[in-house]
């Protein structure tokens, strides 16, 4: 089956995402490493998609839906991330550790 | 119908024979009552008043007299079998139709009867000389408050017609006692003489609520005629209950009656003023452990007292004569070294007290109460004497006395009438008593015993006179002139005098008073019948015996004290080697005792302090600071940074991964999201692993 | 298939969104003076479409619209009821703490209802599609609402985790429900607890796939609800953000975390309850432990408050894990209790949210050593906040005891080893959490004010007033009558018997 | 009056005291003496009703519940406002009426620091709705309820007003408020306790539907325990032990009794006499009430352990109180021993047993109460309480000496006051416990319990010697004292009145319990009325 060859490579995609989550300094990458989960979700839709042959196509909707929220909330994020380069000339995640112990 | 009456027949399914003895059986209760009465007067009205409240006191008991009186000439002519008014106090159902009944009443029979008017007669008595002698004293009107509830207390004790009402009274007693050795509370001497009274009372209470749940409960009734009955009907199912109870009984009385070895309370609370000590620890308090016994005769005569204990090595009765043998002769010589007139006093009372319990233990009914009664006059003559003696020098020291037989003449005369009849000289009334209860150890075959009784005879004998010899003749050591004591003190000790020399006569087997019978008659008048021995003559033999040792003793004494009473060499002639340091120390019994308090309970009470403070309280915030500790752990060591340690556990574990690992520990987003991660990963490992 | 439209039943949220077209005009064409009333209109709004709400309550009207997709029924109507009573309540509170501190004070509001809005939309959805929808619009606008105060660092801080985290937690949701559409081949959730029960009944080779794709989905729900350990993110951001937006996360956004959860896991996988129960039950008892413990670190008291919302989740979790490991028969127990439960803590923690924006304003600090004596220098605050606090801590008889109760006879109720084991872990950690509530109290009342520290005579600003006032006399009314806050366990029967069959 | 007799006269009870409080908090705080009026008033009302209570209580049928109100309260969980009295709760609930008036009495002049007259009667009339309610909660969540609601106010009352000494705590580093530490730890074991007996409650509510329907009622519930329906049940013994924790932590039992020293010494002395009189009832009457009826299987097989525990403590307490220094820590402690009496009882599981607790209760609430006033007034003059300072008290201030040398005596147990009747019972149940029971055990606790009783007599005669006898010390001469004032007075001498009472008419509190807890205990064990009593001692 054709459609585990394109899990495998949404799970690769998603893991990808997690480590560069994971391991970037810079808030900007964190945020497309969050792109690369969303889209490998979507790749995962589709896949499933082609498959299922749903009525509604309701793999595709998802999709379109996810995509279009992950649009939004980059948007947010950038937001969030020029609000705090402005304040702290800087967009590295590890300078955010003022509230602990 | 009075009050009393009214109140009796609201308990009337539980009374018993109601009214037998006529109107003055109804109103004996006023006896049990009025010294209350006195004592709400007094602490109400009394500061203001001459006597400073003393007058509500004798009025009290002048009433109780003149009741008891009545009932006594009743009783004396065969009026009064048994008489029982009962009202309840408390209720509580233990069975359908066997209730446990708690009641308050009086008994009118020939042995509370006789106790009535012993306490009232001496107690009037007493209270009047006590107006004299507490004249201008600290506190008067305190005294006579703690005075009169000690009279009704004591009532109430002798009227118990139930266990329960006997405790009341008994705890009451104590009380009183506890308040009068206390007497002068500034020196912390004295509040230590009235605790150790009440504590070793206390201890020996043990026994006595004790034994009263025994014999309560395995009887199934408090009342002492049930119990008696119970007791005369002898099931043998009560065999166990009976021995325990009666040995726990003989342990209160023990108490109460200071037998060795709870005596070592009296020779202190002599602490107290001296009408104290003549009233409550010579004449009537401590006679109540003999009452106890006497109100349970059947009980030991029936049931316990022939059954083994300690694994058959003595009976139950074998016990209790042995113990009062004991205290008899070894009390006794205690009085020998004393140089307190009241000590030699209070130790001649429990050697006395040992002579009553030997007798009511060996089955002697009625001679351990003759005694009792005889001995209840002219002790009281010999304490309210030494007391007047006291009361004029201002010591209670023998060294400080000497030669007052001039001084004080009624003194002198009215304390030779009490030593002789407690020396048992033919024909004063401790030689009547006396002799019953040689009679009777003798008849009861306890032929050690008997010998014992006579040298006790003889110690008694001897004590006194060394004690006569040094405070009346010789010449006068002491500080000032004393003078005789008022007619107020010295009138009682007369009245008192006039007992001691005939009481005796009362019972003097084969002696009747025509319709008054005698004492043994009168003491015969109760429920249950005992079936001890009375002989129908006298022994003259053993009288010979009892009368040679004490006038042995007499004369011993007079040849050792008498010429030369000051000397110090007089003295020192009974500087016995180990007998008189063993003496002097009192046979170590209060160090004996100190020492068992001492080494544990207050070790036990600092141990049990210190489990409270460091084990239990230290459970206590020990799980407190491990939670704190806790807390600290989960938030600083796993929730803000556990995530590192976690990684770097796992990095150690995987190089290959290690590297890239170590850079998750760089930003705390990025730690929290790492978190994330393994959570999101146990989860799914946990799929993984139970599925 | 029904695709007609229920306007009536629809009515709340056209209002809702009504309401945020208006706000945005207002604010566009308001001059600066004048943005106040966008706050008028948000509350005015909110309050508006509670009144189709009740209507519909009211009557039996009850709704399914797009194919099933969104459903109006009683569980639906009183988790909005909640959704907009918080709302309004958040409303209120943020009011004067906006104004004074001159925000943007249009967007504020129209961010908020956007927030309000989506939560309700997942009250009603019964499909992966809305539900997803649902949530990013009520979380969304949070993660900025967290940074608003922009000139703080704290805040900016406090946004950025919260976002980080929270786009983590939507793609793990997203793969989760990826692979449960790959798995079932549906959206909705009555055709996919059809499927899910044929995977369970006889096909073994799927299982597997399902249990991890229930569990990203718990990952992702987990989050929401800031259950241990997914719960990082909280303390931080509730410590940065404002604190009107930090009550309404501790609370609606809370709250809309468990709606997914009950939804999804009631309506769409109950068949596969053996793999979500015991994970679920492993949730709540971590999350009451660790926060508990945490919590009794805290000096900061929104910090405190955050792990203690994160510890009452924990407890709310109690009674459905509990049922939920004991099999499916038992699922319908522990329902009710959940949503009691999560009723009386909305009510509770808006009113000690409340009670500490006032505390923090006038003494000036969150730091919990900066309030001693509070008691003396204004005992009526005082007052209401050990009301607040103690309700918590659960103590009779103040609204928390019930909640606790009805937690506790659910979890015992549904019975088991395992159920009662967490009963007792549950109890042991409410004695733990007492501690904590206690110590604010102890430092209010038992200490001593410092030296020349001024008492507060005059009343805060009426909204809150109003706001704490209505919480601390409900919260009481709920303790001593707690019939009240039954209707809401019943409410509940909808999503049961989907559960059972 | 109808209306009072069918249902809302015990409600009245309970709630005016809340109402009052309420009400009292529209009085501004500067108006002192109106607040102090109108909770006098609150107080003396609620007193009233009671003893409207008690004089309209039907004697002939004590065994029953009288005044009895049951309407639906919490359908959602099955929960009903069921309250009533019979013999066993009527005595408590007047003592509890009553001491709450004594206490505002005693207050009206005594107030710690910081004062606030307001806030602490406010506390104290919540506190009365609690105390109430439990006495005459005939339903286990209304039982928890006003079980919990006493909670808060005691908190607070001992937190604010306490002792303001600083105290090395071990296993802590440093020093803390004593008031703080014992607050607390009284609210946290206290809440302990409770979290499990309301588990235990939960159980037996789920039990219970296997008999006819699901609940709380307390009566129905001791219906199901006299018809044996939870005699098989597995976990019943786990259940009474979840009960146990909540009711033994109250009591409190040794050894859970920590919190108890420690409270009492830092609690004001109106706190500690209510802690005292009233709070520790709680706990003793919640196994009466609940514990031993519902299940009185387990309870039987609980028995020994309680008969063990209480003698513990009674020896314990005792001896823990010879080695105290702070007089009002000795009363606390003594406290220890005097409530092991009042568990020994209810261990027996006989009538006399629990009669025994009953007026145990009532005389530790009364003689106790009494003590810790005497502690404060005392504190109040030396603003000391070690008593290696005091000394001569009676000398200095004879009524308080004579009346604090009473009510020793009366704690002691001295035949012919209160405190007697509670001990000798204790030991006379435990000579026969009920059938089944281990009498070896129960008669070695009764003589370890008499040995009990001197160890108390000598705690209590020590402490009389160095606080009351004896010359004043150094530091005292010339000092002016002033004697018992009014106030105190009014306080004291009703209690002193009630002890002689009770001592010499014990009546006054069997006539109302004796029934009920025949009624009671033949229910619940099934007694054979018909059987002979067991005298053989085997």
């Amino acid at each position: 089956m054709i459609v585990n060859q394109f899990l495998v490579v949404a799970a690769a995609l998603f893991s990808l995402g997690v480590y560069g989550l994971l391991v970037r300094r810079n808030a900007v990458m964190v945020l497309l490493a969050v792109e690369l989960m969303l889209n490998a979700v979507n790749l995962n839709l589709i896949a499933f998609e082609s498959v299922l042959r749903t009525p509604e196509a309701l793999g595709q909707i998802f999709a379109i839906f996810v995509i279009t929220v992950a649009a939004a909330e980059v948007g947010i994020g950038l937001a969030i991330i020029l609000l705090i380069f402005r304040n702290r000339r800087s967009a590295n995640v590890d300078d955010f550790n003022l509230m602990k112990l | 119908m009075n009050p009393l009456v009214l109140a009796a027949e609201e308990g009337a399914e539980h009374a018993v024979e109601l009214a037998a003895g006529g109107a003055a059986t109804q109103w004996a209760g006023l006896m049990l009552v009025s010294p209350f009465v006195a004592f709400l007067l007094i602490i109400w009205l009394g500061k203001n008043m001459k006597y400073k409240g003393g007058e509500f006191a004798v009025a009290a008991m002048g009433l109780n007299l003149v009741i008891a009186t009545i009932l006594f000439f009743q009783n004396a002519q065969g009026g009064i079998l048994n008489d029982t008014h009962i009202f309840e106090i408390g209720r509580i159902g233990l069975f359908e139709g066997r209730d446990l009944v708690f009641e308050l009443g009086w008994m009118v029979d020939g042995l509370s009867i006789m106790m009535y008017w012993v306490v009232a007669f001496v107690g009037l008595l007493v209270f009047i000389y006590a107006l004299g002698y507490m004249h201008g004293d600290v506190r008067v009107t305190m005294f006579f408050a703690s005075f009169s509830l000690f009279a009704g207390a004591m009532l109430i004790l002798v009227g118990a017609p139930n266990l329960i009402q006997l405790i009341i009274g008994w705890e009451g007693v104590g009380l009183a006692s506890y308040l009068l050795i206390g007497h002068y509370w500034e020196d912390l001497d004295n509040v230590r003489s009235g605790n150790k009274a009440f504590l070793t009372n206390k201890v020996a209470d043990v026994g006595l609520i004790l034994g009263a749940i025994f014999l309560g409960m395995g009887i199934g009734d408090f009342r002492f005629t049930h119990i008696n009955e119970a007791a005369a009907a002898g099931e043998a199912g009560l065999q166990t209950v009976a021995v325990a109870g009666a040995l726990l009984m003989f342990l209160g009385a023990m108490g109460k009656s200071a037998q060795f070895p709870l005596h070592i309370w009296l020779p202190d609370a002599m602490a107290g003023p001296t009408p104290v000590s003549a009233l409550m620890h010579a004449a009537t308090m401590v006679t109540a452990g003999v009452y106890l016994m006497a109100r349970l005769f059947p009980v030991y005569q029936y049931m316990a007292g022939e059954a083994e204990i300690l694994g058959g090595i003595i009976t139950v009765r074998g016990l209790m004569v042995g113990i009062g043998a004991i205290t008899l002769l070894a009390m006794g010589l205690l009085a020998l070294v004393a140089n307190d007139l009241k000590k030699v006093l209070a130790y001649s009372t429990v050697s006395q007290l040992g002579y009553m319990m030997t007798a009511v233990a060996a089955g002697g009914y009625t001679a351990g109460l003759f005694h009792l009664f005889t001995h209840a006059f002219f002790k009281a003559l010999l304490f309210l004497g030494a007391g007047s003696v006291i009361h004029a020098v201002h010591s209670n020291n023998m060294t400080d006395m000497g030669g007052l037989r001039k001084d004080m003449p009624h003194t002198f005369r009215t304390f030779i009438i009490g030593s002789l009849a407690l020396a048992g000289i033919i024909p004063l009334a401790g030689f009547w008593s006396k002799d019953e209860i040689l009679a009777t150890l003798d008849y009861e075959g306890y032929t050690f015993v008997f010998w014992v009784a006579v040298a006790g005879a003889f110690v008694t004998a001897f004590y006194m006179t060394r004690a006569i010899a040094l405070t009346f003749f010789g010449t006068y050591k002491g500080h000032g002139h004393p003078h005789e004591s008022p007619t107020i003190m010295t009138g009682p000790l007369w009245v008192l005098a006039v007992p001691s020399v005939i009481a005796g006569f009362l019972n003097v087997p084969g002696l009747e008073f025509g319709s008054f019978h005698n004492f043994t008659t009168w003491l015969a008048a109760r429920v249950v019948p005992l079936g001890d021995h009375h002989p129908e003559a006298p022994d003259w033999g053993l009288a010979a015996i009892g009368l040679g040792a004490a006038v042995l003793g007499i004369a011993l004494g007079w040849l050792v004290f008498g010429r030369d009473a000051d000397t110090q060499e007089a003295r020192d002639r009974l500087e016995i080697p180990v007998l008189y340091p063993l003496l002097r120390a009192k046979y170590f019994m209060d160090h004996i005792a100190w020492a068992i308090v001492g080494f544990t309970m207050g070790p036990a009470a600092r141990a049990m302090n210190w489990v409270n403070t460091y084990i239990l309280d230290g459970i206590v915030n020990g799980v407190g600071a491990i939670t704190m500790a806790l807390g600290r752990f989960v938030y600083g060591g796993v929730d803000q940074r556990g995530i590192d340690g976690f990684f770097n556990g796992v990095a150690m574990a995987s190089d290959a991964a290690g590297s890239a690992m170590r850079k998750l520990q760089t930003g705390r987003v990025q730690q929290y999201a790492a978190g994330f991660m393994v959570g999101a990963l146990v989860l799914v490992a946990a799929v993984a692993i139970f599925r | 298939m029904s695709w007609e439209i229920d306007y009536l039943a629809l009515l709340p949220e056209i209002v809702v969104a009504v309401t945020i077209l208006a706000v945005l005009s207002l604010d566009l064409f308001l001059p600066r003076r004048l943005k106040y009333w966008t706050a008028t209109v948000a509350v005015l709004g909110v309050t508006l479409a509670a009144i189709p709400l009740i209507v519909i309550w009211a009557g039996d009207a009850r709704a399914s619209m797009f194919d099933g997709s969104f459903v109006v029924d009683d569980f639906a109507l009183v988790l909005k009821g909640l959704f907009l009573v918080a709302g309004y309540i958040t409303l209120l509170m943020s009011v004067s703490y906006v104004e004074s501190d001159r925000y943007y004070q249009g967007e504020y509001y129209l961010l908020l209802l956007c927030s309000i809005l989506g939560s309700m939309v997942m009250a009603s959805s019964r499909d992966l599609i809305v539900l997803f929808i649902g949530l990013e619009l009520t979380t969304g606008p949070l993660f900025m609402l967290a940074g608003w105060r922009k000139g703080d660092i704290r805040s900016n801080e406090a946004s950025l985790k919260y976002f980080i985290l929270g786009v983590l937690s939507t793609a793990i949701l997203l793969w989760g429900m990826s692979m449960l559409f790959g798995v079932t081949g549906a959206v909705q959730f009555g055709e996919i607890s059809v499927a899910v029960d044929t995977i369970m009944a006889g096909d073994p080779d799927m299982q597997p796939l399902l249990g991890l794709a229930i569990m990203f989905m718990l990952v992702g729900f987990g989050f929401k609800v800031s259950a241990v350990p997914f719960h990082f993110w909280a303390p931080d951001t509730y410590e940065g953000a404002p604190t009107p937006v930090t009550a309404y996360l501790s609370v609606s956004s809370k709250a809309a975390g468990f709606v997914a959860l009950f939804t999804v896991v009631y309506l769409a996988v109950p068949g596969a309850v053996t793999f979500w129960g015991p994970a679920l039950w492993a949730l709540a008892a971590l999350s009451m432990t660790v926060a508990n413990l945490a919590a009794l670190r805290q000096s900061n008291v929104v910090r405190l408050l955050a792990y203690s919302s994160i510890a009452q989740a924990g407890f709310m979790l109690v009674p459905f894990a509990g049922a939920a490991v004991s099999g499916r028969d038992k699922l319908g127990e522990g329902l009710q209790a959940t949503v009691i439960y999560l009723m009386i803590y909305a009510l509770m923690n808006l009113g000690a949210f409340a009670a500490v924006i006032v505390a923090a304003r006038r003494t000036g600090t969150a730091e919990l050593a900066g309030w001693a004596g509070l008691g003396r220098r204004d005992p009526r605050l005082a007052v209401l906040m050990a009301i607040f606090f103690f309700s918590l801590a659960g103590i009779p008889p103040l609204a928390g005891w019930f909640a606790k109760f009805v937690m506790f006879q659910s979890v015992i109720s549904s019975g088991g080893l395992a159920g009662g084991v967490l009963a007792v872990i549950a109890a042991i950690n409410a004695v733990i959490a007492f501690y904590y509530y206690a110590r604010i109290a102890k430092t209010i009342w038992f200490e001593s004010p410092p030296e020349g520290a001024e008492t507060f005579e005059d009343a805060p600003a009426g909204s809150l007033v109003w706001v704490l006032g209505v919480a601390a006399v409900v919260t009481i009314l709920v303790g001593v009558l707690p019939d009240i806050s039954g209707f809401f366990g019943r409410a509940t029967q909808v999503l049961v018997e989907a559960a059972g069959g | 009056m109808d209306w009072f007799e069918n249902g809302w006269g015990l409600s009245l009870i309970v709630f005016l005291p809340i109402l009052g409080a309420l009400a009292a908090l529209a009085i501004p705080k500067e108006r002192e003496s109106t607040v102090k009026q109108w909770s006098m008033l609150v107080a003396v009302v609620t007193f009233g009703l009671s003893l409207i209570v008690a004089f309209g209580f039907d004697l002939g049928a004590a065994e029953q519940y009288q005044f009895e109100t049951n309407v639906p309260w919490i359908s959602a969980i099955g929960a009903n406002y069921h309250v009533g009295v019979d013999g066993i709760s009527l005595p408590l609930l007047v003592l509890s009426t009553f001491i709450l008036v004594l206490a505002m009495i005693y207050s009206w002049n005594h107030w710690e620091e910081p004062r606030n007259p307001k806030a602490f009667l406010i506390l104290m009339l919540i506190l009365g709705t609690g105390m109430n309610g439990t006495f005459v909660a005939l339903d286990l969540v209304l039982f928890f309820i006003f079980f919990e609601v006493v909670l808060l106010p005691m908190y607070f009352m001992i937190g604010i007003w306490g002792d303001k000494s600083m105290r090395q705590i071990p296993g802590f580093g440093k020093e803390m408020p004593t008031r703080l530490y014992a607050s607390i730890k009284f609210f946290l074991f206290t809440l302990f306790g409770s979290a499990f007996m309301l588990l235990g409650f939960l159980a037996l509510y789920f039990k219970s539907g296997e008999f006819g329907g699901r609940t709380f009622d307390i009566p129905t519930l001791a219906a199901h325990g006299a018809a044996g329906d939870f005699a098989s049940w597995g976990i019943a013994g786990l259940v009474f032990g979840a009960m146990f924790l909540g009711f033994a932590v109250k009591v409190p039992m040794w050894p859970l009794h920590t919190w108890l020293p420690d409270a009492h010494t830092a609690a004001p002395t109106v706190g500690s006499v209510l802690l005292a009189a009233i709070l520790l009832k709680l706990g003793s009457y919640g196994f009466i009430r609940i514990a031993i009826p519902v299940l009185p299987e387990a309870a039987k097989d609980w028995a020994p352990t309680i008969a063990i525990l209480s003698v513990i403590g009674i020896i314990y307490g005792s001896l823990a109180c010879l080695a105290q220094t702070d007089v009002k820590r000795l009363i606390a402690f003594s406290s220890v021993g005097h409530m092991g009496f009042v568990m020994l009882g209810i261990a027996t599981l006989t009538d006399v047993g629990i009669n025994a607790s009953i007026i145990g209760m009532v005389a530790h609430g009364l003689i106790t109460g009494l003590l810790f006033f005497l502690a404060g007034s005392m504190h109040h003059r030396y603003h000391t309480r070690e008593m290696s300072r005091l000394g001569g008290n009676l000398k200095l201030m004879p009524r308080l000496g004579a009346i604090l040398s009473f009510t020793a005596m009366a704690s002691l147990g001295l035949p012919g006051l209160a405190g007697f009747w509670g001990e000798f019972m204790a030991l006379l149940g435990a000579f026969n416990p009920l059938d089944g029971l281990s009498v070896g055990l129960f008669r070695g606790a009764m003589v370890a319990g008499a040995i009990g009783t001197v160890l108390t007599a000598g705690y209590m005669l020590f402490m009389l010697q160095k606080v009351n006898l004896g010359e004043p010390s150094e530091e005292w001469v010339g000092h002016e004292f002033h004697d018992v004032d009014r106030y105190e007075m009014t306080a004291w001498v009703p209690l002193i009145i009630l002890i002689v009472v009770i001592g010499f008419y014990p009546k006054v509190v069997f006539g109302a319990t004796t029934d009920a807890v025949v009624n009671m205990v033949d229910n619940a064990y099934a007694v054979d009325s018909t059987a002979s009593l067991d005298v053989s001692g085997s």
